[in-house]
């Protein structure tokens, strides 16, 4: 079949596409209300097959944050932190919806500017939800898909990034002020980002960037920021030297396996239709993750002797990590090149390095999410190739296209910029003033009990 | 009487069991343990990061017996337990002053 | 976009929408048979993208029931009651289902009385499934879906809504009378009140209650019923002196996570479409679930000075609980405001209510689904807004029609009155014929080990 | 509604029949590539609510292997081999996976031959995927799905078919053995007879066999395997006289439930289009779990005096193995007749059979797989009809086309015939090159800590 | 000084510990074990496959008492632990020879 | 020989182990218990229902040891597992009449 999307310009994410063609060439400067009456006469018909996909990809990626991530992390604390982090995910599953109805989709997807949105473009969902104007009942809508579908797609990312980055200061961050440093963090890292790359006026999707489901805005973002948190907050009481082996790695490998699955939702699901371009992402979203698995595997039998279950869990989110900017882009077979390559790279992340700086970023949110974050996103500008995204260009390296690489490469570097500054002095602040962590006695008693009062477990 | 404690590989609770209701001992309360010993543990590895388990699983038997049965019974958990390789475990005997029952509030050898 | 389905009526659940207009309305009259004829040339064309969404919805909707409810309410237990509560939830899976098909679906959707419907119009699913008549196949439909499809989803209903029940009695509930309890709520209960606000001639639909995915049906129906079962069948032995907290929150809050996934086909899945009002349904389900953690974690924090991840869960299901009868009459703000307030008071009524009277609501049905379910029922009539139902009256009391919340007033009171009278009836012939709890031996010694012979943890 | 798809065979499996209507009929011999070119012309649009749901099968039929399987299978082992089962069901998720895109996938459905398929013609998922072709984009597709889709969705059974296996195995093998017989047994078992059923060519779809979604392919092939294994391997130290109950029921619990929920993409998925056939293989797939765990439980509680949740569990699982085959082909009410058949029978073959001949089948792989599956294969048989099938002839025994059950029978005789030969020589050769079982100290000392150095909870 | 051992059911530990506490004695260590004696176990089934349970779960109390407090804390434990079915336990009573705090380094009847 | 027996905190375990072996002592025997005592609990709500935990996670540690090394092995214990908070726990001594090393049969000191 020739692929019917030809005029979504190469490398660029797909549902910009949308706004590229419908809201942001035609009336670029239009109210969202007229624009919105505009689309209702020009815009294509809402499609119930993309918008059953779509429904289902954001129950999808809901379901990542929890029960998949929360179990996943949940696991690997020690068993009277489990309360805590349970709470950490789930707690943020209502904190950043909320939020981000109220101005983070809007800070995130509003606005003319190329560096940021507004904060009151779409407030409270203005412009974004069914509403009544001039008497008309006016649904917008985006593509194929009304605008609110989009709006929650999105919103399911927002409570999942801040959610990875839990990993980093799991057993030792306060709740109180995890809370507001999420809020402040989704705010001023995430929808900055997600701003450049996505947003119809973002300087990355104007300079062609390959980032298809979130290799920047998710991957790096958290990644890099947990790097940061780790570093200011410090190591727990007696890393490295107790030992604290995963309490419950039968938790953490369920939660593998429903991130797993979740993870279709997150990357064909950003196709925002349910076409060739969502097939393509849904396979090589899970061949990549095959291959991690492998990758990271092989490596942890032939250097530690076994091959553990924590190994190909690890594995599995690393290959899912890395290919995640590329699933739109590249082909399944260079999905499995890419998640083979992002499991070795991400054990050699969790153990030499991680060993060598000796920072504790308790549950590996850098060594898996930054790592194959970044190399997704440098791997896409190699094996992007147009029988993919469609269009008559070169997109990557091997079709010839060098230039990809360096807008891969800015990508790269802005969004370790931006979460390493912001982050940091987020956290000096929230240090000054609320104070990060809890205290040395509240640390050994364990966070479920001293922070949230409850048990995770009483089998007696 | 005696209270004799046996700490002994997880597997053989059974058998220890059989061991001694053959030899007519019919009480006896038994508690999860992890013992350290000559016997090597083993390593476990997450994420690169290894750790030595040197506390291996074991049971802790707790039997009270009257004067006239510890001999058999001792044999009966030796002969039973017994591998032959290091980490079956021991036997501790110590002196009980009194035993109660507490359903009939029966006293000593009459409770147990 | 201006809505396409303005046709249907204010305020009316869009699934009757499609009898109205097809069924009812061009030949109500008819048998079942020659209706599916009729459609086969009137209808229109069954719709591969509403088919794929309300094949999904239905699988979420069983998942909340098990593995969701399941490990919703086997964490709250004692860890000797794991397996009764887990077998109660699965065995209804299979019990009721079949009831379903035999009568169920039949009693419910059958007729053309006002109160109650036919156990012979579709008895064994005649006229539901694809048969053959005149040598023709026929395969019925109803709306843009099979009708066998739109059986299927209702019949998950059917599963969850006794279910739910469990928890008011769990911990001392004797397994047979529980299942035959269940059987003849589901029944009398159920499908009486089913008919009422989803069947064609249901008085309550006449009424054009706001009742979308089962305010009334579902969770005020459970959650009153829960509250005579646990009256009548009094405290568990100890309560409330003795201590009972739940062995298991990490399943609690799986199971959460699960049950709001789930609640995505239960709502949005209402709609029968994956059209715009699905999507309203979705972000409002989202949000209001968002916002119910918010509301009871804020109110705890306050109250018990720390905020606990049960506390959390319990809010999202509460907040899902209230939007559940307004998502497809609301927009997704009202759903904020729905689901804060429901988070709130369903703290009071599960804390300082069930402390004054004293009830032993094991795992307060009644504070939960009870009182987010009338809260819902009564809110959908303030916040309906013709922006999300369509059509040109008004619909809710802000939007001036103060007749609405008559109307929902005598639906939550006659739902109320069946499921009081009807549950108690039931509850005191069962008790005379077959006894409705375990021994007081049993009851110590768990019912895991007493009612299943079986164990739910071996961990040594 | 009359149905649309008169022209699939009676008895046809549908997915063959796009196949036959589309490739193999018109251009039966044309290279993949300019078929793929042909079919861009003629072939129907992508359609995105097929699309849709296709996508939505895969991810729960991978749900199904994990967190479905490997919870279930998980919870039944004792404690010290939880890791061990959880390994080999998630590892397995990558390597066959990454085996089927290489050579499973086309040594399945290539070639010409009707009784294996072709190593080399689509090698590497060539002419699958998106690929440029005299510099014209080809995405290839199959009915109204891309290809890739239909090969990712039927990569997902080749995962989990394998996986059932290790129940067989469970507790004592060698996690490498595990591996390579897994990749042996998936490419010399399972891609020849996925080949004689499902592709195009298959000397059992020739004789239209039929087998909606792998009765043969999936569930004799593995039941009768796993039995090979049992006897091959031996039994477990210790094993029948000491106790080796489930160390985890609710694990087992949670799995069977996120089976079922996983098993309506398994069988409504095997329809390839969101119409009315995957609503009736839905409904049906439902009723038949349904009336499974009815079936079991009642046996159980007459025979053992109690009522168990792993009764219901397993029950559920015959009942849904046992409609797989039929899904497609016979009504729901059929699919309660056959669930309950299926639920009884397997206790029996878990109780009595396997007490009789005294084989160790760790987790009763062949007395339910085995079992279930070869009944389904014969009452799709009997019960098979044209309203579900579609088309004018007589389909099962019951509408009177014996002939059927000759089919059937060869089929099933067919399954068994390589599936026992293949394993057994396999099993043969790698216990002399690699040997199969761990020693007995490893046996004793438990797979998690000398196969994978992991331990499974550290609840202290 | 004397070590009382007690294995109770499970479900009066928090009786007993009330009947303790009012007798004055404010400390204990309790521990989770299984114990075989008179008390039938019961029966469960798995897929058919029947085990019998013959270890029930019970609680055991260690309480260390000076010798003058040991009369009435027997007489407490006998009065709240009672349900008077088989099963409801044993009290053992042992000697100790010294007993130390650690925090202070207290040492015998201090320390408790 | 003596018996050793010394709750303390769990999280002291792998200090005191150190702390043991450092003096030669090369065995023991570890059990997960809950101890009552002066030590403050915490309180847990759930859904408004207050419950005071009362009984502290802690473990206990036996060692059997011959008399000439206790004194040392209860210094070290008490070194290593003190943190002067109340909650440190205890250490009580009692006699063992005779100790056998189920593997060998050798008994007493010889089965240390
Ligand atoms: N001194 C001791 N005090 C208490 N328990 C001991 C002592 N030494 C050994 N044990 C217990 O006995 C078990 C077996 O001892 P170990 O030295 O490993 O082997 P063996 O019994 O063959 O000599 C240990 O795991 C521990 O539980
Ligand atoms: N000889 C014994 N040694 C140690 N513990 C015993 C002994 N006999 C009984 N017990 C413990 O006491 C518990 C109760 O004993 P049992 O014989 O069942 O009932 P009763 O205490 O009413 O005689 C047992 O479960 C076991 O834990
Ligand atoms: N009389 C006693 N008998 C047995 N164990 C005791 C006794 N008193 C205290 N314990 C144990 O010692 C632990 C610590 O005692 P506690 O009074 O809390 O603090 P401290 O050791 O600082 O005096 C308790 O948790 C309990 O396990």
């Amino acid at each position: 079949m020739i692929r019917k999307l030809v005029f979504i310009a190469m490398g660029t994410a797909l549902w910009s596409g949308f706004g590229a063609s419908g809201i942001a060439q035609e009336s670029p400067s239009a109210p969202p209300d007229s624009a919105a009456d505009a689309l209702a006469v020009s815009a294509p018909e809402v499609n119930s097959g993309d918008v059953s996909w779509m429904l289902v990809s954001s129950a999808l990626v809901l379901m990542m944050t929890c029960p998949g991530l929360a179990l996943f992390y949940g696991g690997l604390v020690r068993k009277k932190n489990i309360i805590s982090v349970l709470m950490q995910c789930f707690f943020l599953m209502g904190l950043m919806s909320v939020i981000w109805a109220l101005w983070g989709y809007s800070f995130a997807f509003g606005g003319e500017s190329a560096f940021y949105g507004s904060f009151t473009e779409h407030f409270a969902l203005r412009g974004v939800i069914p509403h009544i104007a001039d008497g008309q009942i006016v649904t917008p809508q985006q593509g194929t898909i009304p605008t609110a579908l989009f709006m929650m797609f999105q919103g399911m990312f927002f409570i999942i990034t801040p959610a990875l980055i839990c990993g980093a200061f799991a057993e030792r961050m306060k709740f109180s002020t995890m809370c507001l440093f999420s809020v402040l963090w989704g705010t001023f890292v995430y929808c900055p980002i997600c701003h450049w790359v996505w947003a119809d006026t973002g300087w990355l999707l104007e300079k062609k960037i390959i980032d298809f489901a979130g290799g920047t805005v998710v991957h790096i973002s958290s990644g890099f920021s947990a790097l940061v948190c780790a570093l200011v907050m410090g190591k727990r009481r007696g890393f490295p030297t107790e030992a604290m082996p995963p309490h419950n790695l039968s938790y953490t490998c369920i939660g593998t396996g429903l991130l797993w699955v979740g993870w279709f939702g997150f990357n064909a699901g950003s196709a925002l239709e349910a076409n060739a371009t969502a097939v393509n992402a849904f396979v090589a979203t899970h061949l990549a993750g095959a291959a991690g698995v492998l990758g990271w595997v092989l490596v942890e039998w032939i250097r530690d002797g076994k091959p553990g279950v924590l190994g190909a869990c690890t594995g599995a989110v690393a290959g899912l990590g890395c290919i995640t900017p590329a699933a739109g882009a590249v082909t399944p077979l260079s999905g499995i090149c890419m998640g083979f390559v992002a499991g070795a790279c991400c054990y050699m992340a969790c153990t030499k390095v991680k060993n060598t700086f000796g920072y504790d970023d308790s549950l590996d949110v850098f060594g898996v999410h930054g790592i194959a974050g970044t190399l997704g996103v440098f791997l896409a500008g190699v094996f992007g190739t147009r029988a993919v995204t469609g269009g008559s260009d070169s997109v990557g390296l091997l079709e010839g296209n060098a230039g990809q690489m360096v807008t891969q490469g800015i990508s790269i570097l802005a969004t370790i910029a931006i979460s390493v500054a912001v982050t940091f002095l987020l956290l000096k602040i929230l240090d000054a003033t609320m104070t990060l962590r809890v205290s040395e006695e509240d640390e050994i008693r364990g966070l479920d009990e001293t922070e949230h009062g409850e048990e995770g477990y009483i089998f007696w | 009487m005696k209270k004799v404690e046996a700490i002994v590989r997880h597997f053989k609770l059974e058998d220890v069991k059989s061991a001694i209701t053959e030899v007519g001992i019919h009480g006896m309360t038994v508690t999860e343990v992890r013992g350290f010993g000559r016997q090597k543990g083993h390593k476990e590895t997450y994420r690169g990061a290894e750790y030595i388990v040197d506390f291996m699983p074991k049971v802790k038997m707790e039997i009270v017996v009257g004067d006239a049965d510890l001999d058999k019974l001792v044999e009966a958990i030796v002969r039973s337990a017994r591998t032959g390789q290091v980490g079956d475990g021991k036997i501790f005997i110590t002196n009980v002053d009194q035993v109660v029952r507490i359903r009939t509030g029966e006293q000593n050898d009459e409770a147990l």
